[in-house]
């Protein structure tokens, strides 16, 4: 499927001599020294990104650094100055009016940081909000309201009125109200950012059960890294309207494109963020029944490795052995089947170090996890010291 | 600063001339509209005696605010009632009523469309500085030359004045509107309609509703000075206290003002607050409230049928404009029973001497008998030369002089000396300095009269003559005409050969042009209207009694058929 | 209702009454303060020819303000003058400077005593709504009872109406502070006077600032009311223009408030606007704005000095009181001007009929010489019987009639139909249907006169008159008395036998009491003054003719020294 | 020194009623419940601490969990319901409102969470604030003034006005106002919570920073964690009034004391807060010249360790040394000064983990790093797997 939304070269100058900031723009100036000399401030400057579909594509950056104006150019919200956004292949920039309220209407749905409930209507007739406004009749409204409610699941809550919600409640409700349409896209501007912190962690993994089912596009702006990284296909850095650096959570971690990705970065809880995918290494391993113990020590001893991954002849894990119990076997004639240890960690690509961690300090064995795919089939090791590497900022080679 | 002067002044007298000539149908447009409007709250308002209407505005009242303004609504209006002033109450309220029910058609809009549109707003605003800065003053006069004398250029008055709160206030609100909660609106989608009607209305009605209240305010600060051009109402009472230099009187109007001021402020200011919240909660607090809602509606919608009372035939009505002072009361009264005698419904509009000449001139009141000629009313005839009728005299020779029951039997101020003793050497008088003592002492002088001048009061010297009269003593007193005692009482003023004491004026009637083509059946009357001072005493004497003028004058009528058939036959 | 009507009418005359007894020394305190202070500004605004101080005035806007207001500012006032309003419009600006320091004086602190206690708010806005809603007439009268006429009562009248807007907003403004900032006072151990001035204050200084706007405005649009009581200045030009049923004066002299207004309005809203940063600004802006902050200032207290006129002796202070009708400012004028020529200051009082009596009564004026007696202001003269000392006719008996040139040789009107022919059949007359008019109407067919009567107007009657008087022809023309033409012409009126045209009333002068004793001398002049028609009508002439009323009574007392002698040794 | 701040029982109700929702407290009634009975509200439940002179006591919790209450209660912004707040041993609930204002002016100063700058006033009056209060003749003032300004490094800004500063910069100014008539503590709330991630961050080290000069006691309020643990020293955690749990951030992350403070210590970067006392082992050790290469193998077997502290007779630290190593030795007959290895990562006790991983990385070798006292006294050792036990949330066992 196409990207659902393409940004090209996507420019707004607030203010007046908007032409002539553009064309300084064009010259390399800065964003002060445009203000200094034309009095308009860039809020973006040149953007250039596609997001593609059902991906949560997440802009973060300092405040002030044009993330909401971004965002409201992707809607229409603000007119752009100059560049494009393509909505499936159209230009919505270039798009008349009745054709830009039927997107809006269909398409393109938003969620607001202080939620923007409409305080004279209930919780239900804000959901309609939506659908209201398309002209549906009032039957099938409250219907699809009442599902998107159930989504959220505030489905006893219809009735009440938005001053009685706590705040998390509020935002579900404007979740709701974005998601009764039933559009493809979603824009969600620090949505969570004016909630407690433990009520936004909730949140967060709301989000992330809703979209395992719904496959939204969603583009959310957070200034919030632990946020980004958490929720984030995808990260946009931003900084004084620029965007600094596109890349998924781990690139970002590992290649910060600056100095100010890097400071942004630095107090990230990589156990959290990385996962086995990052830091895991290629493992030796050798097919059981093929080859036996005197292969494996050598292997060990060639490579100065000390463990060995052991699978069958499909790849298939079967367990892993120590130079030492290799020796063991060679010593006393065993087969690698007698010797290995197959109370092995096993774990996924995606899982994080924390999960890692947490099982070998169970575990307190002294291999390394394995790491495999869907099919039980080998990808990599993981091994202590390759964790601790990667928290000291170092990264994991690639496997 | 030697440039020649710029004529504004001129400019203005034209452009009023030529608005009056031009847009004439125009106006008449808007009296059409506003008329009936005011009618149908006065009438609405006296469908039911005051008590039951009072019992059903403090319902009205509680099903939109609070108990505790209820409660000060039902005390409040019943003191008025008390103070005799309800039906005054009335005509102010439906005055306001209609000013801002006028305020509001006009402003809402005017201000939705400022509060969109910041080229709007900075043509408007001058426009609303002018209309707040303005004395209203200078606008009355041409509202009467524009309008028909009475509540229409009162209102529209007070909708100059006190429109603009709503005009701003309305802007204000929709310009408050969280930005968010607009984009709301633009990101799912809505149109611009759906955008002012779903949610920028809404969330700017309690500052709309606080222009409204500001505008009811203000008009209600116009009561007075609109009851100068006729309005009738509180402000009338105001200012005929006022006139009378009548402290009391004109605190007890100002405190009905005041209250209809509260009341009508707690009202609205309560329904600018009243949050969604507060509504679930009172939908919660039961639902009598709900059928009391309903009842009331119920009764609204059957009163309201009463009250829209086809406006009657033109032909059979009659303006009659006049000023309050005792004598025009007695003869206007008349007048008005007379012509509703004959089928006419006779509108009486009590006005300053100003709006009253005016009001006939401009066409908008059919006439006034109360033209005091040659002196007291001259300015106002010369003003108008040649925009009414004159149809001459309606009453004739105000007297001033000394003054003796029937039964004394000198004839002339000269005998006074030789009967001294029978007079006991006074002559009773009333407040000191006042024109007729002047006139007596030097009477005394010029007379050589060797009486002693008492003064006192009027009241005084009533009882005096009274209790005279009563035993067929001999008294003389200071007396002048038209006067009810003369009704009261037999009494003759003594000749006064040395012409002491003056002759007054003559009153006239004066009606407007095109009332003979019109309506000749009232002209008629009109022309032929004229009475003596003792008739006038005699209406004025019932009204001293303590009748209304209405019935003062019905009595009189009934009294006198014969007079009254020569002016309608 | 069958209870026993409260007397609120009554308790509120007798609390007048008590007052005005016992209180008498706490009003005359507050008129002391009150009434040099307006006359401090009034004189402080008249130091310089009006050109100057409007640049002055313009300098010191634009120092407080911006540039666009400030060249308002100038065209406005300087459109003032061009409209010759300057003076009055001084008169009121002084009036509501001192409201306004007045309401501010009183009003801030109030304020912030409420926004610090609920409970002092609870109890005083209830007394704003009162202050707010009543109807400024009702209190005019008392304000006219218990201070002297002119400024006084109109500032206190202005103060009532206006101070709320103060003391809310400013208790608004505490309330509003933020909480933090409050606890920032509290947490470094501020005391309760420090958090005031040091946090509170400062911080709500923007909402006091347009509480006292709206004080502003809200006296200013008392200016007409209160001209009613004689506070003179555009208030009165609009009475005046509206009495007169002059709207493109009347709207003059509006649009010189609406002026006034809106620059007062944007110099006090601007100055709340104005932020340090503003500020900052602007001294950044350079030296130069403080340069010509130190010499606008230098010149004001200069002015200030000029201005601060020490209170003349009082015993040398007479205060007169008129309405303004042509013959009254003829013979005000003439008296001030002779008392002056004894070295009195005079002050002029021009208020309406009412107010010029009260204030007579109550002592507050010296007196008036616009007692028209018997009739016309005979309510005055009754209410406050005993209450004045009246010291006797000042002008005897007008007349109407039909007049002719000396030249011409019949004397009655019954000659005239003999010498039809040298009048060409014509009596000139004036605008149709005005009082003279008719009585000649009348005249006409009570002597059988064959005449045709020519309506027109006076100014087309006089330009008759003259072009026939040049040319010696015989014209007759109907006349009135005191009027000017009988100073520019001989003229005599012609008999009337059959008297058809009223003779009228009589003009006496009226002293307060006490005169006599405080200032004999004031008191004889007064009493002595006593002049004809033909007198008057000289004045009145040199008014007609241009000058201004205080130049023609100069001139007249200059050609007229043996009468003066007479009223003065 | 005394403790400069005890809080005895404090206790908060606002609204009406107060006395009888402190009885049904008394009976441990929740707050919601008092809540719906009496319809007060409950702001702090009888809160019991003791702040210690130059220490950084935070206190954090959600919102509405009564922090601020507690915090304006000590000195006396808030009223207290109950309790007693001693500063240097004097009772404040009791004190004369002059005595209470004498306390404010001279020991107690304040940081607001918007920064509660004067507008009016310029940075160096707002500074000079407390001091005019104090009625401080103008010339000293000034100088205190610009003083505690040049403490925050704004001295060149002085003559600025609040508007014209930064976020950051606006908040060092309400430093320095609380700090120029030099109190003996300082309430801090939410000092920092208005101010952009990595202003924040640099505000947080500026305050440690100035605390290591100034030995403030300081009470500083947030709802963040990371920040609680970054800078203070003891943490007290809110929930609904109580204070939940009190500690060291170790302590805390270690031992939540319920279900609530475990939720919210759990996303914690705890290699950023842990430090190197809390994971560290006792690491068996011999001394120099005493013991050969024959004990140490002999205690490593006995043992079962891999690695052995050598010091000297001093307890200094010299090398470490491996079985490997010590098997040479005795095999060659070396001595263990001979083989031993002296390039061991040194550290101290407050180190943070993040701190020793980054040096393993860099050094790479398989020694554990020491851990000495600034004498270079051993104190103890830090393996890798110790630390990552810590991450697993498992912590180490005590030196
Ligand atoms: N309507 C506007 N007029 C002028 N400048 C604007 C406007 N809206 C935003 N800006 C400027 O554009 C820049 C980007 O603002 P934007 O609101 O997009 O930042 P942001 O990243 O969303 O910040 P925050 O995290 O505070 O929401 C800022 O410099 C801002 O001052
Ligand atoms: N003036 C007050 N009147 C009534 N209740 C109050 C008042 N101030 C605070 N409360 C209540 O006391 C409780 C504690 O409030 P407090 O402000 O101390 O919380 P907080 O932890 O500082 O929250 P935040 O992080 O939002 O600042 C809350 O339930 C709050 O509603
Ligand atoms: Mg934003
Ligand atoms: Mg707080």
């Amino acid at each position: 499927m196409a990207n659902p939304i393409v940004v090209k070269n996507l420019t707004k100058i607030f203010g007046k001599g908007s032409k002539k900031a553009l064309k300084l723009l064009d010259q390399g100036k800065s964003k002060r020294e445009i203000l200094e000399e034309t009095g308009a401030t860039v809020g973006v400057n040149r953007a250039n990104f596609a997001v593609e579909s059902g991906e949560i594509f997440v802009i973060m950056g300092l405040s002030g650094s044009g993330k909401s104006t971004l965002l409201r150019m992707l809607n229409r919200l603000i007119e752009p100055t100059a560049g494009q956004v393509l909505i499936d292949g159209e230009d919505l920039v270039s798009m008349s009016a009745e054709k830009l309220r039927e997107v809006r209407r269909k398409k393109i749905s938003m969620v607001f940081q202080k939620f923007a409930l409409l305080p004279h209507r209930s919780v239900l007739s804000n959901v309609e909000f939506g659908l209201e406004v398309q002209g549906i009749p009032s039957e099938e409204r409250k219907q699809k309201a009442l599902k998107a409610l159930s989504l959220v699941g505030l489905e006893n809550w219809a009735e009440s009125y938005p001053d009685q919600l706590s705040g998390g409640m509020q935002q579900r409700v404007g979740l709701a109200r974005a998601l009764a349409n039933d559009p493809e896209i979603l824009l969600m501007d620090e949505a969570f950012s004016a909630l407690d912190p433990l009520i936004r962690k909730d949140m967060q993994d709301e989000l992330l059960d809703l979209q395992q089912n719904m496959h939204k596009t969603i583009i959310f702006i957070t200034h919030d890294l632990d946020e980004a990284l958490r929720i984030g296909d995808r990260i946009a850095l931003m900084r004084d309207g620029e965007i600094v650096q596109i890349g998924t959570p781990e690139e970002i971690l590992r290649n910060p494109a600056n100095e100010y990705v890097e400071r942004f970065v630095e107090d990230v809880n990589r156990v959290k963020v990385l996962t086995a995918e990052a830091v895991m290494q290629k493992g030796e391993s050798i097919v059981l029944g093929k080859d036996g113990p005197r292969v494996a020590l050598k292997i060990m001893r060639d490579k100065g490795i000390p463990t060995l991954v052991l699978m069958d002849r499909h790849r298939h894990f079967k367990g892993m052995i120590s130079a030492e119990q290799a020796k063991k076997a060679v010593e006393a004639g065993l087969s690698l089947e007698d010797v290995m240890e197959d109370e092995i960690i096993q774990i996924e690509k995606n899982t994080p170090l924390q999960e890692i961690l947490n099982q070998m300090a169970q575990m307190d064995s002294t291999y390394p996890a394995v790491v495999l795919d869907e099919n039980k089939r080998v990808l990599g090791i993981v091994g202590r010291g390759a964790i601790l590497d990667a928290l000291a900022g170092q990264g994991g080679d690639e496997g | 600063m030697n440039l020649p002067r710029l004529p504004v002044a001129e400019w203005v007298d034209a452009l009023v001339k030529w608005l009056q000539t031009y847009f004439a149908p125009f106006f008449a447009l808007i009296s059409g509209i506003i008329e009936p409007t005011t009618r149908f709250f006065e009438r609405l308002l006296t469908t039911l005696p005051p008590i039951y209407m009072i019992i059903l505005l403090t319902l009205l009242v509680w099903l939109f605010s609070r108990f505790r303004i209820a409660l000060f609504t039902l005390l409040g209006f019943l003191f008025i009632v008390h103070l005799g002033l309800w039906s005054a109450s009335v005509e102010t309220l439906a005055l306001v009523l209609t000013s801002t029910l006028l305020s509001v058609i006009i402003g809402i809009p005017l201000g939705l469309w400022a509060g969109r549109s910041e080229r709007v707003k900075k043509i408007l605003f001058p426009v609303l500085d002018l209309m707040q800065t303005m004395p209203a003053f200078v606008y009355l006069i041409p509202a009467v030359f524009f309008f028909a004398l009475g509540p229409v250029p009162a209102v529209i008055a007070s909708v100059i004045f006190a429109m603009p709160p709503t005009i701003r206030m309305t802007s204000l609100g929709l310009r408050q509107v969280a930005e968010e909660l607009k984009e709301v609106a633009h990101a799912f989608g809505a149109t611009s309609w759906q955008r002012l009607m779903k949610v920028e209305i809404p969330l700017a009605k309690s500052t709309i509703l606080a222009g409204i209240n500001q505008t009811i305010m203000l008009s209600l600060s116009m009561v007075v000075i609109s009851s100068m051009i006729g309005a009738g109402g509180l402000g009338n009472k105001v200012l005929n206290a006022i006139s009378r230099l009548q402290v009391g009187k004109g605190f007890e109007a100002g405190l009905a003002i005041v209250i209809i001021a509260i009341v009508l402020d707690r009202v609205t200011q309560n329904m600018g607050k009243v949050t969604k919240k507060d509504e679930r909660h009172a939908s919660r607090l039961g639902r009598w409230r709900n059928w009391l809602a309903g009842a009331i509606g119920l009764v609204l919608v059957g009163l309201s049928v009463l009250a829209y009372n086809p406006i009657g035939d033109n032909d059979k009505q009659v303006k009659l404009t006049y000023v309050n002072w005792d004598s025009e009361v007695a003869s206007t009264h008349v007048v008005k029973k007379v012509l509703e005698k004959q089928g006419y419904q006779v509108e009486l509009i009590e006005t300053e001497a100003g709006p009253m000449w005016a009001g006939v001139a401009s066409g908008s009141a059919d006439a006034h008998v109360a033209a005091w000629l040659p002196a007291t009313s001259k300015s106002y005839a010369d003003r108008y030369k040649g925009q009414y009728e004159d149809l001459g005299v309606n009453l004739r020779d105000t007297y001033l002089g000394l003054v003796v029951p029937k039964y004394v039997s000198i004839q002339s101020i000269e005998d006074l000396n030789a009967n001294k003793g029978r007079f006991e050497g006074k002559i009773i008088g009333i407040e000191p300095g006042s024109g007729i003592m002047q006139s007596t002492e030097k009477a005394l002088k010029e007379y050589g009269l060797d009486f002693q001048l008492v003064a006192g009061s009027d009241k005084a010297m009533t009882a005096s003559l009274d209790k005279a009269y009563q035993q067929k003593k001999w008294i003389v007193i200071t007396g002048w005409e038209p006067h009810w005692k003369f009704n009261k009482y037999e009494l003759k003023f003594l000749k006064d050969p040395k012409k002491i004491y003056s002759t007054g004026e003559n009153i006239h009637t004066i009606a407007r042009k095109g009332l003979k083509e019109e309506k000749p059946e009232v002209y008629r009357i009109l022309d032929r209207f004229y009475w003596t001072k003792k008739d006038m005493g005699e209406v004025m004497l019932k009204i001293q009694e303590g009748k209304t003028p209405d019935q003062a004058a019905e009595e009189w009528i009934r009294e006198h058929p014969e007079k009254v058939k020569q002016w309608t036959q």
